[in-house]
């Protein structure tokens, strides 16, 4: 905890010192950028942009972790299945962003739906692939013995299945979050009315480089508590089991 | 009754629209106005294709292009404000031809409309800008930084990013609207206006008619009253006076003052040089503009307008 | 108490004996060779009673077992299983889960009707007592061979499987679970199958020995041992054990020849 | 591969009955694709703006596979550097893709050097991510084998810690290419003179479906073809060892 | 030839001895419990000498191991191994690379100037001639525990640490290991300490026996045996044997009243 704080400084105090020596309107420093957080949230414009972008960042990062990791534990156990699915897997993996935002702004509207569906489309290949590889993975001798004693299907999925993807759930919903947020501020910037992105719009227009960073950096900071807080005591207590390097 | 409408935030089209919702001129004509916003350009033709929007602003080629190609858009001219060719203050660039082996940025693409405009002018004056300069494509905003940074000599860019940069000292060496009037047009174009379906206007006339008189009561108020600029003035971003100032009248200036008739005429002239340098990648499979693009309110909007005009 | 479940697992079960005979079993290897590891094999192990499987390293001892214990449907030949379907086997590796505890391990392989039964009793005898919450990365070998059979004793099986479960213990814990073993198979009936290298131990423990020949294998020579098992005394389990090797190795000579 | 194909067609086949459901500019069908990929080929642009794109492509992901895994392994490894270095990949990996972009683009240049490296910028915490997990579930039972023999460092990468990695590195490099191709694309529509991202820009202000989907299809078919040909018999060659599920 | 290579090592190899000092070694178990494993224990082994670790089942022997080895400077206390600092070590459980076949294991540990070494004869010794080219997946227990025999022998080492080698293998194959073991010691100077549940193995291989209790362990009777070793009798053995067991009960015993 004390290094991470260490470290969080050490970032600030660079950024601050190249500011500093810039002089530039196109890099504010800390100070200019913390003031500008600062008047945004007391108008509440700030906490009210940063919702509407959280509550589709949690809804599409929700639906395309839990139907990837379905496809891609399917697809990592069956070769049948991901040889007909891996073509389909392909096509979505590579296609633009931009292609699949627009079709789904498109034939479904204009709206919330579209937005959240379109990111965790675009979302979905990506945690397909990481969890074939973890499907591939599983140790077929934990198998036989999970077969042999008859483990009921949930037990089986909890005891053996989840705590061997764990590494995979783990790198996938890390950098996931982080891409579906950058997916998020796209999918506003394009077509929603409010949100990160539309105010990154908009900010870039006018080259407003102190409104694009603070917003960027409130949701860097919400990222950085989640994982101080959440994320990484989680994976402490996942990993407790890992025999310590001697 | 209800009017879905969507408008990029940071247009000019929020300030008309704004307009009309602090004169109450909506509820006057008897609308009710739904707003959507968005930060981007493209979101209007997106809400409009998606049905979720039944007007918005949209570019001239693209519906022009989108007839050709067999989708019923109508098309009634909103502003004429169009870009520059700009160059630093000290610059020994002075006309066209002076570009040339030199670098030239262009906001929006190579199939951005001002950037085909000014190279249909320069081919009559003899030069062929994509041959005799260096160009560099990006992002309006890029492109304008890269000007003030001096990566770019000279720079094609949208009209609101050309008036901050007048008021830092930098120069126009051409206009767009002049380019236009190089190619022939009486008058600059509107090249941006209100888009709606040929259905709509057909099941709802009236509604567009009378959405139409209330934009133009409004770009009256506009064009007449300064502290109505001053009312505005927290919406348009501008960083001091000088641009503020620059902005307005910029926006006065593109106001579109003439019937329907007459840009309809200086469009068949423009989109037919267009078609010449573009090609069918810009103005799709048709060569001639389409003859039921522009929309026609009724007579009784229509005169509005004509009398205005002679009583200027 | 744990005994108790071995009692009630004693009425539900029925009698059908184990039978087992494989024509043939191979295995793909990644290089694309055929591997044939079991041929001509039949095993019949009656209800209750206790076989020994013992056979040079490689020959095929685990694939049979696997194979019995329904693992492994990839073979031709046929399988029928005694007991309700309540299969206790030790791996000849632990396999336990590492992230789950000691206690978890032999919890989450018990059936759900018994899951929350006191197994207090049969973690003392393993000498487990004071690893409950150990991770099997904190074990030894020999602590993680234990947790695996106090796994497979623990379900109340009335089928057991059993690959080479003693080595790697000390003589004293290795006598000990042996006993328990014992008791156990008397207790309740249970059909059990042992794989050893430990002659003494099997000619100690079973009623009936299979001999298995090289790869790929089948039986040289199959014996059964006078009752009681369990009862017999050391001299007799010497004089059994030379008279086997003995056999076993004219057996081996003739396969060989053949 | 005979039922990759079959998949394929099928997928094709239910594009082509949709379109010719729908009739309608915004779902071109394949035949219309097709043609317009033929006509950009024989006129020579769709080459020359496939090349330049997949040029940035590969040397971002080139330098983005590389400094990423170096990286995440020895943040894997370390306790320490990982809680020096995690702060910094949580900023990284959640800075808006377009402050990278503009960043590089406003300090670099309006230059290739400034889009290949936005691109592996953008890219690299996520293969830090991935690479990290990786690290951090490495056998401590085999790396004490290869301490007793002394294995020697190269040796040690190359048969102990790299089949260890494969399944990580296979999950971020085939997601990580995709990832590469969408940002490239975004930087080639802010700034670059050429590339299929510059092509999609203009199409997309058209809102020219055709183009947009043959440029798109055009780099699916390459993927399909190098996942087919390439890495498909790669990765098993890779995998011959796992046991096969009995 | 790969025994050629083992009689390099012999000049090789300097005369110093094993000496492993523990104060204390404890492990810190992931609930946060103190593990204390050994405590004030001392072995000292003369070089080209062979010792045997005897004890009961979790009391520490694996640590001594991995602490002589090298793998462990988490404890307090001194080491000093023996010979140039080629080591061969068995691991308790086989430690193959999953991804590279059984030739490869092998010569994967070999050190840079004998990499093109010839290994032939000595894997038909081990039996393993026919399976060079199967991965580890595809082996029986007993065959990867051969290879990681093969393994240690390979190196050439003139220290060699062994966890209970022999154990799932049949009896034929473990005999013919055993003498593999005895001829490889007595050609080169190699200092071997060796981890066994089976007394018999230890009476007739060692030089010394040490005798651990229980966890925290330390020696509680160590035993130099008369010389020949490997040439003992059977029943010098079975005779040594059992005065050995009688010492250790009472040696346990002791150490239980302390
Ligand atoms: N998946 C596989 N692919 C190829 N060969 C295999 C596979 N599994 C086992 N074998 C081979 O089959 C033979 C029998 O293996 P098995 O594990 O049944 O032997 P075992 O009798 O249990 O030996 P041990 O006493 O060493 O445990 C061995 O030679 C082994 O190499
Ligand atoms: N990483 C660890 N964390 C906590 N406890 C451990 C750890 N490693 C070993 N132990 C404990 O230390 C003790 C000694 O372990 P060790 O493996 O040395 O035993 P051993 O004598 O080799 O036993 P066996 O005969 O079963 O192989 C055991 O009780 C074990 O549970
Ligand atoms: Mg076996
Ligand atoms: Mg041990």
């Amino acid at each position: 905890m004390l290094q991470r704080t260490y470290s969080l400084i050490a970032l600030i105090a660079i950024w601050a010192v190249v500011a500093a020596l810039l002089q530039s309107r196109l890099l504010p420093g800390p100070l200019t950028i913390g003031a500008a957080i600062l008047t945004d949230t007391r108008t509440g414009e700030l906490p009210f942009q940063m919702a509407c972008t959280l509550g589709r960042v949690a809804a599409s990062f929700v639906i395309a972790m839990i139907l990837g990791t379905i496809a891609g534990y399917a697809m990592g156990r069956s070769k049948t299945f991901d040889r007909y699915a891996d073509p389909w897997l392909v096509v979505l993996l590579n296609m633009p962003a931009l292609v699949i935002i627009l079709f789904a702004y498109i034939w479904i509207g204009l709206d919330e739906t579209a937005a959240i569906l379109a990111v965790a489309v675009n979302k979905l290949p990506n945690v397909v692939v990481v969890m074939r590889e973890g499907a591939r993975a599983l140790d077929p001798e934990l198998d036989e013995m999970a077969k042999a004693y008859q483990f009921a299907r949930f037990s089986r999925i909890r005891n053996l299945v989840l705590p061997q993807l764990a590494p995979y759930l783990a790198a996938s919903s890390r950098s996931g979050l982080s891409i579906v947020w950058k997916i998020v501020l796209v999918v506003e910037l394009i077509g929603r009315p409010n949100g990160v992105g539309f105010v990154l719009g908009s900010a870039f227009s006018l080259f407003d480089m102190a409104k694009i960073l603070s917003y960027a950096i409130c949701f860097i900071v919400l990222m950085l508590v989640i994982e101080s807080l959440v994320v990484q005591p989680l994976e402490r207590r996942a990993n407790r089991w890992r025999r310590r390097p001697a | 009754e209800a009017l879905r409408i969507s408008a990029q935030s940071t247009g000019t089209f929020a300030w008309q629209l704004d307009v009309i919702r602090r004169h109450g001129l909506a509820e006057e004509a008897g609308l009710d106005l739904k707003i959507s916003e968005s930060a981007s350009p493209d979101a209007g033709k997106l809400a409009l294709n998606s049905g979720s929007v039944d007007l918005a602003v949209v570019d001239w080629l693209w519906v022009a292009r989108a007839r050709a190609l067999g989708a019923k858009w109508l098309f009634y001219p909103y502003s004429s404000a169009a870009g520059a060719v700009m160059v630093k203050g000290d610059s020994p660039v002075r006309e066209i031809k002076d570009l040339k082996d030199r670098v030239l940025g262009i906001a929006g693409g190579p199939l951005d409309k001002s950037w085909l405009i000014v190279q249909a002018a320069a081919i009559r004056q003899g030069i062929d800008l994509k041959r005799a300069a260096k160009l560099e494509y990006g992002a309006p905003p890029l492109i304008s930084q890269k000007l003030q940074q001096g990566e770019t000599e000279a720079s094609l860019n949208f009209w609101n990013f050309c008036a901050s940069l007048e008021t830092r000292g930098y120069r126009r060496i051409l206009d767009v609207r002049d380019a236009e009037a190089a190619l022939g047009l009486h008058q600059p174009l509107a090249l941006i206006g209100y888009v709606f379906s040929e259905q709509f206007a057909a099941n709802h006339k009236s509604t567009i008619d009378r959405f139409i008189a209330a934009a133009q009561k409004a770009n009256d108020i506009m064009l007449r009253s300064d502290t109505e600029w001053e009312a505005l003035r927290p919406l348009m971003n501008a960083e001091d006076d000088r641009t503020f100032k620059a902005y307005r009248d910029r926006t006065r200036e593109g106001i579109p003052q003439r019937p329907v008739a007459a840009e309809e005429e200086d469009a068949r002239t423009l989109f037919r040089a267009l078609a010449n340098i573009g090609g069918a990648p810009l103005v799709g499979p048709s060569q001639e503009l389409d003859q039921a693009l522009y929309y026609k309110p009724t007579p009784a909007a229509e005169t509005e307008h004509c009398c205005r005009e002679l009583i200027r | 108490m744990w005994c108790n479940r071995l009692n009630d697992a004693q009425t539900a079960g029925d009698a059908a004996p184990l039978e087992l005979r494989i024509a043939a079993k191979s295995f793909l290897s990644a290089d694309g060779a055929r591997v044939d590891v079991v041929r001509d094999l039949q095993l019949r192990l009656e209800a209750g009673s206790f076989g020994a499987l013992i056979g040079p390293s490689g020959c095929g001892k685990t694939t049979i077992l696997k194979i019995a214990a329904g693992l492994d449907p990839d073979f031709r030949g046929q399988l029928r299983t005694p007991g309700s379907g309540r299969l206790g086997i030790v791996f000849q590796e632990p396999r336990l889960l590492p992230w789950r505890t000691v206690e978890d391990n032999v919890r989450l392989a018990l059936p759900a009707d018994h899951a929350n039964v006191e197994l207090g009793d049969l973690f003392e005898i393993l000498g487990l007592g004071s690893h409950l919450t150990r991770y099997p990365a904190e074990l030894s070998l020999g602590l993680a061979r234990r947790t695996a059979i106090a796994r497979a004793f623990a379900v109340g099986p009335d089928f057991l499987l059993l690959d080479e479960p003693f080595v790697s213990l000390d003589e004293a814990i290795a006598n000990r679970l042996r006993e328990e073993l014992l008791a156990l198979t008397a207790r309740a009936k249970v059909t059990t199958l042992l794989v050893t290298h430990d002659l003494t131990e099997a000619v100690e423990m079973a009623d009936r020995l299979f001999f298995l020949s090289d790869r790929p294998t089948h039986i040289i020579l199959e014996k059964a041992l006078p009752p009681p098992r369990g009862g017999r005394s050391s001299d007799v389990v010497a004089s059994i054990s030379d008279e086997m090797r003995a056999l076993v190795a004219q057996a081996a000579i003739a396969h060989a020849k053949r």
